[in-house]
């Protein structure tokens, strides 16, 4: 049991009934939410807030080709595993080889832009692509090391749970485990020991959002990330002093529109840039924010859907030439509607395509998913009073992923991951390889030229010239508004400062500090952390 | 137990009805024989479980012998088909013992007397049966438009059975099987009823079959009487015959117990036979093939004490 | 014997017949099971990757006799697979872990509520009619015809987030680590007072009501006047003699209100988020973690089964004249 | 007639009656009672009851009293469809079994207890996940068809002791069919247990609605008392005080249920007699007060 | 009668109803002496049992036993016992036989247990004492002492009925009152009860206020009868008398209603 002396910090990342001991870096889904970065600690950890920054943990510098075909990594020296043995290149190029052996572990399918992984030294280890990459670097570093003398050892490393696992990251030694709560604390041969003032890290069990308000407001949680709501009553009012939250804007929500929808009458309305725009000046933004989301998203009235993410990317021509089209306007969306000729033909008091034939929106939500489906209600009423037939239908979220994968939808809700660039975002909705196989290209949309734009973007050094590139996309995209940006929910961040100092907030903005599994930068969050004495 | 010339309406031959598993039967009827003559009164007297009961639910086709037959008329009753049941149905009515659990009490009594109208005299119309339903309650003496539209609980015991009687007589029965069908009326009603019975037997020629384990009123209806013990008739004749000159050590047994407001019971008297109860119901329940004549109407099974 | 051989068999073709209802279940739905398992999966990962995994797991798509062969072998050896949310945990000790909390708060509540509502309605039945009759009776209509939803949640409100009394989820402290000490015991039961109460309010009513009834129908048999003629005590007349025997009807009856104590947990567990059965099969339902769900399933049902013949066995042993038999 | 008047004379049930009878009249006439929609916004969110929200708005700013009286409409229909379904099923089932013994019987008793095993919420939870989104119509189907066990039961052993009694025999004896038997001579006999059955069903089924629902296996769209529950309860309406948000539906629950209840009791008393207490007594307890007399 | 042991005097029991009473028993008056057996005889509803119960003050509600009613046992008011004396008196001065058998013992507990809680609760006895003395008086009625450990439905009819007699006569009670106690026997197990009763009657000196709508049985077992008729009283006399000279018409009409045995079928009077 941990001594009282102990800097014993408590976090939740994830919500869960009961804890199963499984610490298998590859098995994304299903192994604890503390097993990246503080376990497996990343060569490189970019940060989304600076621009991109690069903090080298494990590897000291990486060195991209010329030619943009390779990328080599050099690893500081003496590093040790958390049992003592040495950390080199081997483990890496092992790593790699591992999961291009089981492709099952490669949950980032970055054996997709490699061809070979070499050793160049003891402590540098070259990737050779297969087609120039500028950002390939952003890719590697979500892949753990995991150690050569353990896991050339493992049977199946699909099932594997590593229930003791050996790491390179700070909170290596599994102290506790219960199906209530789990302890990790320091890694004896951890390389940055001295940046570290936190000794453990305790994740009790907590199963849903109402359970962590508790803790957080009990004080046994003190780093959540966690939706809380009406946050300055429930939770800051309750000590003023210490709990603190700081929400920074993060996955881009938005409605969708299937290109491809299988109501013909449908499809006539939504290929229709006129359509789009109207349906876009019809969605009342600011209210589904205040209301379906405590106020705490940011509007995204971008219709080149960057935003404030993405501010740093932004080209002023795209609120200058489209700007009208991404912001709430009812008077101009009934105005265009009735222009492009979507007027009530049969009289039923619901507006038809200009042919006559009906238009009816059904907007799928999956069920359960109680903030968006607050969310397309409001936007219903809009709609409604706008004359358009709109419903809603909350099918599984398992049915509601596959046919968004598949484009069989007619209306949709649908969120994107935030990204260092903004070129992630562009490539994962309009790649047209993904269509059908990723719901993030749900629209089943894309544009010849912003492909070309999106390919070149990667395999070009020069800043200048990326900023040109990305300014012409953001053009394309925002003219053929193929989505409807409606708000950048927020990564949720909620603190305590009653045991630890030093966390990142708006005043001390460092880097991300949001604790879930997919923010590499909460790793700086926590050597940032000083013991209250 | 072919006693008169005429031929019985309805008869038992050689009836046997065994329940309950192999290791361990009920011989709840054993070698039964009887006939009913129309005018005529059969009494069936014997303790509870004696296997009265299950009599008549033999000769209501309730059970099927398990050896034995029924005839109807001299010919055998047998895997009827459809026709041929509900013209049997039609000809034997039951009325049974307890006049409250008889009657639907949901049910009006129209209802109670109008079924088996529809059902057994589809030559009538409406008409014609609600004028049946009429004459049926006058032959019982009840007033039609006081019980006509009552439920069964409006009406007294008495009332009740009457309307069994009515019921069963809706059909134009020939045979009517009475199964106790006074042992849950007061006293002051059951000569009532049982006059009743007397009446219609006369009147209109009916077989009827009385059961009951109270000899005094037996011997007040019935021309004949069988005594019952075990699933067998140990003695059987003609009502005064067995009563004044009972041979079997059971019907004598029966006889002695039955209460007797002419005799006190602690006169302690020549009661012999209830000094060996037990040796009596052991022997008796014994199965005995023999049959003996006492008189020319009246016959007792053999018996070894 | 032979009414308990008889019940066994019973029970095992229902076990049978729920474990083959429990296969077809998710085959008669529609979409592909196999899809529907790992779309908790879904966003992270490729279909690549995905297929990947669903050759690892060896998912192959045998014919559906086989599979049912496969499975009831599986169920009789109590492998029930493992869960896909909670991977690589087998079913079993994922329910095994719930079971404990379901089975104690489930056979706590059941106990208690039985006995009060058993004494309350043996009380009333006995002063039918009085004030205290009056008032217990309506109370327990009252509490058996308002949802178990509704009253842990009014429960909640009230001693959880108003008052602070009792903590609002957690079967113990996380921070005690289960062991048999007093603390954690103490724990245990600081955090099991909200839903036993709970569930104590929704069933003693019913408990007290049949009790009640079958009391009253007793009441006026001869052997009960016949135990006051002789002059017992009133207490002795109306537990040995009324409540003993208006008893038996109860027991039976316990069975069948097992399956209500069974819902009604579910719903308090997963108000006060309990880890027990009723909660990880919400949760898996909510994941569509498939092999949990049937797990459960089977379970529940299998736990049914067993408390079904507990009770018939209480009930040969309650009647002298099931003994026989 | 008779019964109608004995049921009349029940203080439960005229209580009862006046509840269910209030709530049914106030979900016909919600569009009378009220001004807004139950599907529009209103006002701001979560605002306490006042003159203009008299039971406070919902987090979306819906009026709570409206979607209340719309809720009770789908409550009400949901229970009477399903209890109509679990009586019918069960009815028919109970007396086919009780009436025609052998091996129908032996099936359906089978059945039956296999159904009353298997834990039913968990059951209907299962289903309804599967089923995916399910409307109130959807649930009450799946009520009728998983619920109608302990009816059987309950008809069944009534049927069995009714098909003992002489009223039965006799309409054998004079050879009326089967299903008039069932129909005519038994089952009006069964009148009070049918009722019992049918106001116990529709109490199970308006709070098993409600319970999926608020387990979030509902259809959103609807307005109903357990999607009251499941939004007040994700808006977490407790931890941010909106404690009318969550009450209304809790409190239409609970009154329906008592009302449906105090019906139940009575018949139940009506059934049985020997349940019976109400004004006799109180007489009777009046004159021993009174020293008019002692047991 | 100069020592009656029990003396019902103005006895007025009311059912007591939604809006009117239903008058039970309406002020009846009767003697039973000491060592007599006495029959209560009328029919169905006439309000016997209604009469037995007061006697034990067995009621429940809705009865009412009005006020101005007496019941004195050897010249003690029963209706002035308080809960104590109430308990000490039952089964010690009245003891009572149910009409059915069947239902008269506790189905769950055993015979042994049956005789034990009246001689624990009134003699103090322990086990192996009510064991002893109810293994006695099982003998009185012709039951082997190892019937103790039978369930009562391990017992026929007639032995249960023999049983519930033993258990009266634990406590040597002054009255014994038997309420229809052979309706659901039959003749021949109800004559062997009648005569053991009678029997132990004249060895033990109890009396008996016996209950039977059975006229033909009550004649043969009573020295006195009491004749009732919509809760009232209508005659009571010598058993012979009643028999040979009724008075009252209700009577006569019963006699009249019996068919008999032997002799004519049935009395002259019957032909209405
Ligand atoms: N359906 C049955 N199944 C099994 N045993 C039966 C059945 N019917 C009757 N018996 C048994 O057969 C025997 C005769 O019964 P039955 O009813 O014919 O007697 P009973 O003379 O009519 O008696 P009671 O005077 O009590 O009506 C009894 O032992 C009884 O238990
Ligand atoms: N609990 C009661 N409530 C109302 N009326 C009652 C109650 N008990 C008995 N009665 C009525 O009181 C009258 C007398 O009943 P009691 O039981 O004394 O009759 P009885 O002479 O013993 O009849 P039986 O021979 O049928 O036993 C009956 O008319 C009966 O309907
Ligand atoms: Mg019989
Ligand atoms: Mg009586
Ligand atoms: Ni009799």
């Amino acid at each position: 049991a941990p001594v009282s002396a102990e800097a014993i910090l408590s976090l939740n990342a994830e919500a869960a009934t009961t804890w199963v001991r499984n610490f298998n870096p590859f098995a994304q889904t299903t192994s604890r939410y503390t097993t990246m970065d503080f376990i497996y600690e990343p060569l490189v950890v970019f940060n989304r807030l600076q621009g991109g920054a690069a903090h080298y943990r494990l590897a000291e510098s990486y060195e991209l080709a010329d030619d943009l075909m390779s990328i080599t990594f050099k690893l500081r020296d003496g590093l040790k595993w958390s049992d003592g043995a040495p950390f080199t290149a081997d483990d890496v190029v092992f790593t790699f080889d591992y999961i291009k052996e089981n492709p099952a572990l490669d949950f980032i399918s970055v054996w997709g832009d490699l061809t070979s992984v070499e050793k160049v030294d003891e402590t540098s280890v070259r990737f050779n692509l297969n087609k120039p990459n500028s950002l390939i670097a952003n890719t590697i570093v979500e892949m753990p090391i995991v150690p050569q003398h353990i896991w050339s050892e493992v049977a199946d490393p699909v099932t594997f749970a590593n229930e003791s696992p050996v790491g390179s990251g700070p909170m290596t030694e599994i102290t506790r485990f219960t199906p209530q709560v789990y302890e990790q604390c320091r890694n004896p041969h951890y390389w940055d020991n001295d940046s570290l003032f936190v000794d453990c890290i305790r994740m009790p069990q907590l199963a849903d959002n109402q359970q962590l308000l508790g803790a957080l407001n009990a004080g046994t949680v003190e780093w959540a990330t966690s939706f809380v709501p009406d946050i300055d009553n429930s939770f800051v009012s309750t000590d003023p002093e210490n709990h603190k939250y700081w929400f920074t804007p993060s996955s881009l929500v938005s409605f969708q529109l299937s290109f491809t929808a299988p109501d013909e009458n449908n499809r006539k309305a939504f290929n229709d840039i006129n359509f789009r725009r109207a349906l876009s000046m019809l969605i009342d933004r600011q209210t589904i924010i205040d209301i379906a989301g405590y106020g705490y998203p940011v509007v995204n009235e971008d219709p080149s859907m960057l935003g404030e993410l993405y501010k740093a990317f932004a080209n002023p021509e795209v609120e200058a030439q489209f700007g009208q089209y991404g912001r709430f306007d009812f008077d101009a969306a009934i105005a265009l509607l009735d222009e492009a000729g979507y007027v009530d033909a049969n009289g039923d008091g619901l507006r038809d395509n200009p042919d006559g034939t009906p238009i009816n929106i059904d907007i799928n939500v999956p069920s359960g998913w109680t903030d968006w489906i607050d969310a397309v209600q409001i936007a219903m009423e809009t709609l409604t009073e706008a004359g358009l037939k709109v419903s809603m239908s909350t099918p599984d979220s398992a049915v509601w992923g596959a046919d968004l994968i598949a484009g069989n939808y007619s209306m949709t809700l649908n969120a994107l991951a935030s990204a260092s660039n903004p070129y992630f975002p562009y490539r994962q909705t309009f790649n047209p390889e993904d269509f059908g196989k990723s719901r993030f290209a749900a629209p089943h949309w894309s544009d010849e030229r912003l492909m070309d734009l999106l390919n070149t973007y990667t395999t070009i050094k020069d800043a200048d010239q990326q900023k040109a590139i990305m300014d012409e996309i953001q053009l394309i995209v925002a003219e053929a508004l193929p989505i409807i940006p409606v708000y950048n929910s927020p990564a949720f961040f909620e603190y305590n400062t009653k045991n630890f100092t030093g966390w990142f907030d708006a005043d001390n903005p460092v880097a991300s500090p949001v604790v879930s599994r997919v923010n590499r930068t909460r790793l700086l969050q926590l050597l940032a952390l000083r013991p209250v004495e | 137990m072919t006693t008169l010339s005429d031929q019985p309406v309805l008869a038992l031959q050689n009836v046997s009805k065994t329940f309950g598993s192999k290791e361990n039967p009920i011989y709840a009827a054993r070698d039964i024989n009887f006939g009913l003559y129309p005018g005529r009164t059969l009494a069936l007297v014997g303790e509870s479980g004696s296997g009265k009961t299950t009599v008549a639910r033999l000769l209501m086709r309730e059970y099927i012998p398990d050896a034995g037959q029924l005839t109807f008329r001299g010919a055998p009753v047998q895997g009827a088909s459809k026709a041929s049941l509900r013209a049997y149905r039609s000809a034997v009515q039951m009325v049974f013992q307890d006049p409250f659990s008889s009657l639907n009490p949901t049910r009006t009594i129209h209802h109670h007397l109008s079924r088996p109208l529809h059902l057994h005299r589809p030559d009538l119309d409406r008409k014609g049966r609600e004028a049946a339903i009429i004459d049926l309650l006058a032959r019982v003496q009840l007033d039609p438009a006081r019980v006509l539209h009552k439920f069964p609980h409006e009406l007294s015991g008495g009332m009740r059975q009457r309307i069994s009687i009515a019921r069963a007589l809706a059909v134009n029965p020939q045979v009517i099987v009475a199964d106790e069908p006074t042992s849950m009326l007061d006293v002051s009603v059951r000569l009532g009823i049982l006059n009743l019975l007397n009446d219609m037997k006369s009147e209109l020629g009916l077989a009827l079959l009385y059961i009951t384990h109270d000899i005094a009123t037996a011997r007040f209806v019935a021309e004949d009487i069988m005594v019952m013990y075990a699933g067998q008739v140990v003695e059987w004749g003609d009502m005064d015959s067995v009563l004044t000159n009972p041979q079997h050590p059971y019907t004598r047994l029966l006889l002695a117990a039955v209460p007797d407001p002419d005799r006190r019971i602690d006169a302690a008297a020549p009661q012999n036979e209830l000094a060996r109860v037990e040796d009596i119901r052991a022997a008796s329940a014994r199965v005995q093939t023999e049959v003996q004549q006492i008189a020319p109407n009246h016959f007792i099974r053999k018996i070894n004490l | 014997m032979a009414f308990l051989l008889r019940r066994l068999m019973f029970y095992l073709a229902a076990f049978l017949v729920a474990a083959t209802i429990n296969f077809f279940l998710p085959r008669m739905m529609p979409g592909d099971p196999i899809d529907i398992m790992f779309s908790s999966a879904g966003s992270s990962l490729t279909l690549e990757n995905l297929n990947a995994l669903k050759l690892t797991f060896g998912f192959i798509d045998a014919p559906l006799g086989q599979q049912y062969l496969a499975y009831l072998r599986s169920v009789f050896t109590g492998d029930l697979g493992m869960s896909i949310k909670y991977f690589p945990m087998p079913v079993s000790e994922l329910l095994g872990r719930s079971l404990i909390w379901t089975v104690s708060l489930v056979g706590i509540a059941t106990v208690i509520s039985f006995i009060l509502g058993t004494l309350l309605g043996v009380m009333a039945a006995w002063k039918r009619g009085s004030r205290f009759d009056s008032a217990v009776s309506l109370l327990a209509i009252f509490a058996t015809s308002i949802p178990a939803v509704v009253v842990a949640l009014l429960v909640l409100f009230v001693f959880g987030y108003e008052l602070r009394w009792f903590p609002n989820g957690y079967a113990a402290d996380p921070l005690i680590d289960p062991a048999f000490s007093w603390q954690y015991i103490q724990s245990v039961l600081y955090h099991g007072t909200l839903p036993l109460v709970t569930l104590v309010f929704v069933l003693t009513g019913g408990f007290l009501v049949t009790m009640r009834n079958n009391m009253i129908n007793l009441l006026g048999e001869d052997y009960i006047v016949m135990g006051r003629a002789k002059g017992l005590a009133e207490r002795d007349v109306m537990l040995w003699y009324a409540a003993r025997n208006a008893l038996l009807p109860t027991v039976s009856n316990l069975a069948i209100a097992l399956g209500t104590v069974l819902s009604g947990s579910l719903v308090v567990e997963v108000v006060f988020n309990y880890p027990g059965l009723g909660n990880t099969l919400y949760q898996a339902i909510l994941a569509r973690d498939y092999p949990v769900i049937q797990g459960q399933l089977l379970i529940m049902t299998g736990a049914m089964l067993v408390a079904n013949f507990v009770v018939d066995l209480s009930y040969v042993l309650l009647d002298p004249r099931l003994k026989k038999a | 007639m008779d019964v109608l008047k004995k049921l009349w004379q029940n203080k439960k049930v005229l209580i009862g009656l006046a509840i269910v009878g209030t709530l049914v009249l106030m979900a016909i006439f919600a569009p009378l009672l009220t001004e807004y929609s139950p599907t529009r916004r209103v006002g701001r969110p979560h605002q306490p009851p006042s003159w203009d929200h008299i039971m406070g708005t919902t987090r979306l700013g819906h009026d709570v009293f409206t979607r209340f009286l719309y809720g009770a409409r789908t409550s009400l229909m949901v229970g009477l469809g399903a209890g109509i379904l679990i009586t019918v099923i069960g009815t028919f089932l109970g007396i086919l079994a009780g009436y025609k013994g052998g091996w129908i019987d032996e099936v359906i008793n089978f059945f039956t207890n296999m159904v009353l095993v298997v834990p039913n919420l968990p059951l209907l939870l299962v289903l309804a996940a599967f089923i995916g989104q399910v409307n109130p119509w959807v649930i009450a189907l799946i009520l009728g068809f998983t619920s109608w066990a302990w009816g059987v039961r309950v008809t069944r052993a009534q049927t069995l002791s009714i098909r003992e009694r002489d009223f039965v025999k006799s309409a054998e004896m004079l050879g009326e069919p089967a299903w008039r038997i069932m129909l005519f001579e038994i089952f009006p006999n069964l009148i009070s247990i049918v009722g019992i059955n049918f106001i116990g069903s529709v109490i199970f089924a308006v709070i098993t609605e409600a319970t999926l629902e608020f387990l979030g296996l509902g259809d959103p769209n609807t307005v109903s008392w357990g999607i009251m529950l499941y939004n007040a309860q994700n808006a977490s309406a407790l931890v941010v005080g909106a404690w009318w948000d969550l009450l209304a539906p809790c409190f239409g629950l609970a009154v329906l249920g008592l009302g449906l209840a105090l019906i139940n009791f009575a018949i139940d008393e009506m059934a049985n007699p020997r349940l019976r207490t109400g004004t006799i007594l109180g007489r009777w307890f009046g004159l021993v007060r009174a020293g008019e007399g002692k047991l | 009668m100069t020592d009656p042991v029990l003396s019902i005097r103005n006895l007025t029991i009311d059912y007591i109803g939604q809006t009117s009473d239903f008058h039970a028993v309406k002020n009846v008056s009767f003697d039973v002496g000491r060592g007599e057996f006495f029959g209560l005889a009328g029919e169905s509803g006439c309000g016997k049992s209604t009469i037995a119960f007061a006697v034990s003050r067995l009621h429940r509600p809705p009865a009412l036993i009005r006020k101005g009613s007496q019941i004195l046992l050897e010249g003690r008011d029963v209706l002035q016992l308080d809960n104590k004396g109430l308990r000490d008196f039952r089964w010690r001065e009245v003891a009572m036989v149910f009409q059915s058998a069947m239902n008269s013992l506790n189905p769950v507990l055993t015979i042994g247990d049956q005789f034990h809680d009246v001689l624990h609760a009134h003699a103090g006895m322990t086990r192996a004492q009510s064991r002893a003395r109810a293994a006695e008086l099982l003998a009185l009625v012709d039951i082997p002492a190892h019937r103790l450990d039978a369930y009562p439905h391990q017992c026929s009819g007639g032995m249960r009925q023999r049983i519930v007699i033993a258990i009266c006569l634990a406590l040597n009670p002054k009255l014994l009152i038997m309420d229809e106690p052979t309706t659901a026997l039959d003749v021949v197990v109800q004559h062997e009860i009648l005569q053991r009763i009678n029997v132990l009657r004249k060895e033990l000196g109890f009396s008996v206020l016996f209950i039977t709508h059975d006229l033909g049985l009550m004649v043969q077992v009573s020295d006195r009868i009491g004749i009732m008729l919509e809760g009232e009283l209508v005659e009571v006399g010598e058993a012979q008398t009643i028999y040979n000279a009724p008075q009252h018409p209700y009577t006569r009409r019963l006699w009249a209603a019996m068919p008999r045995l032997h002799g004519a079928r049935l009395r002259q009077e019957a032909e209405q």
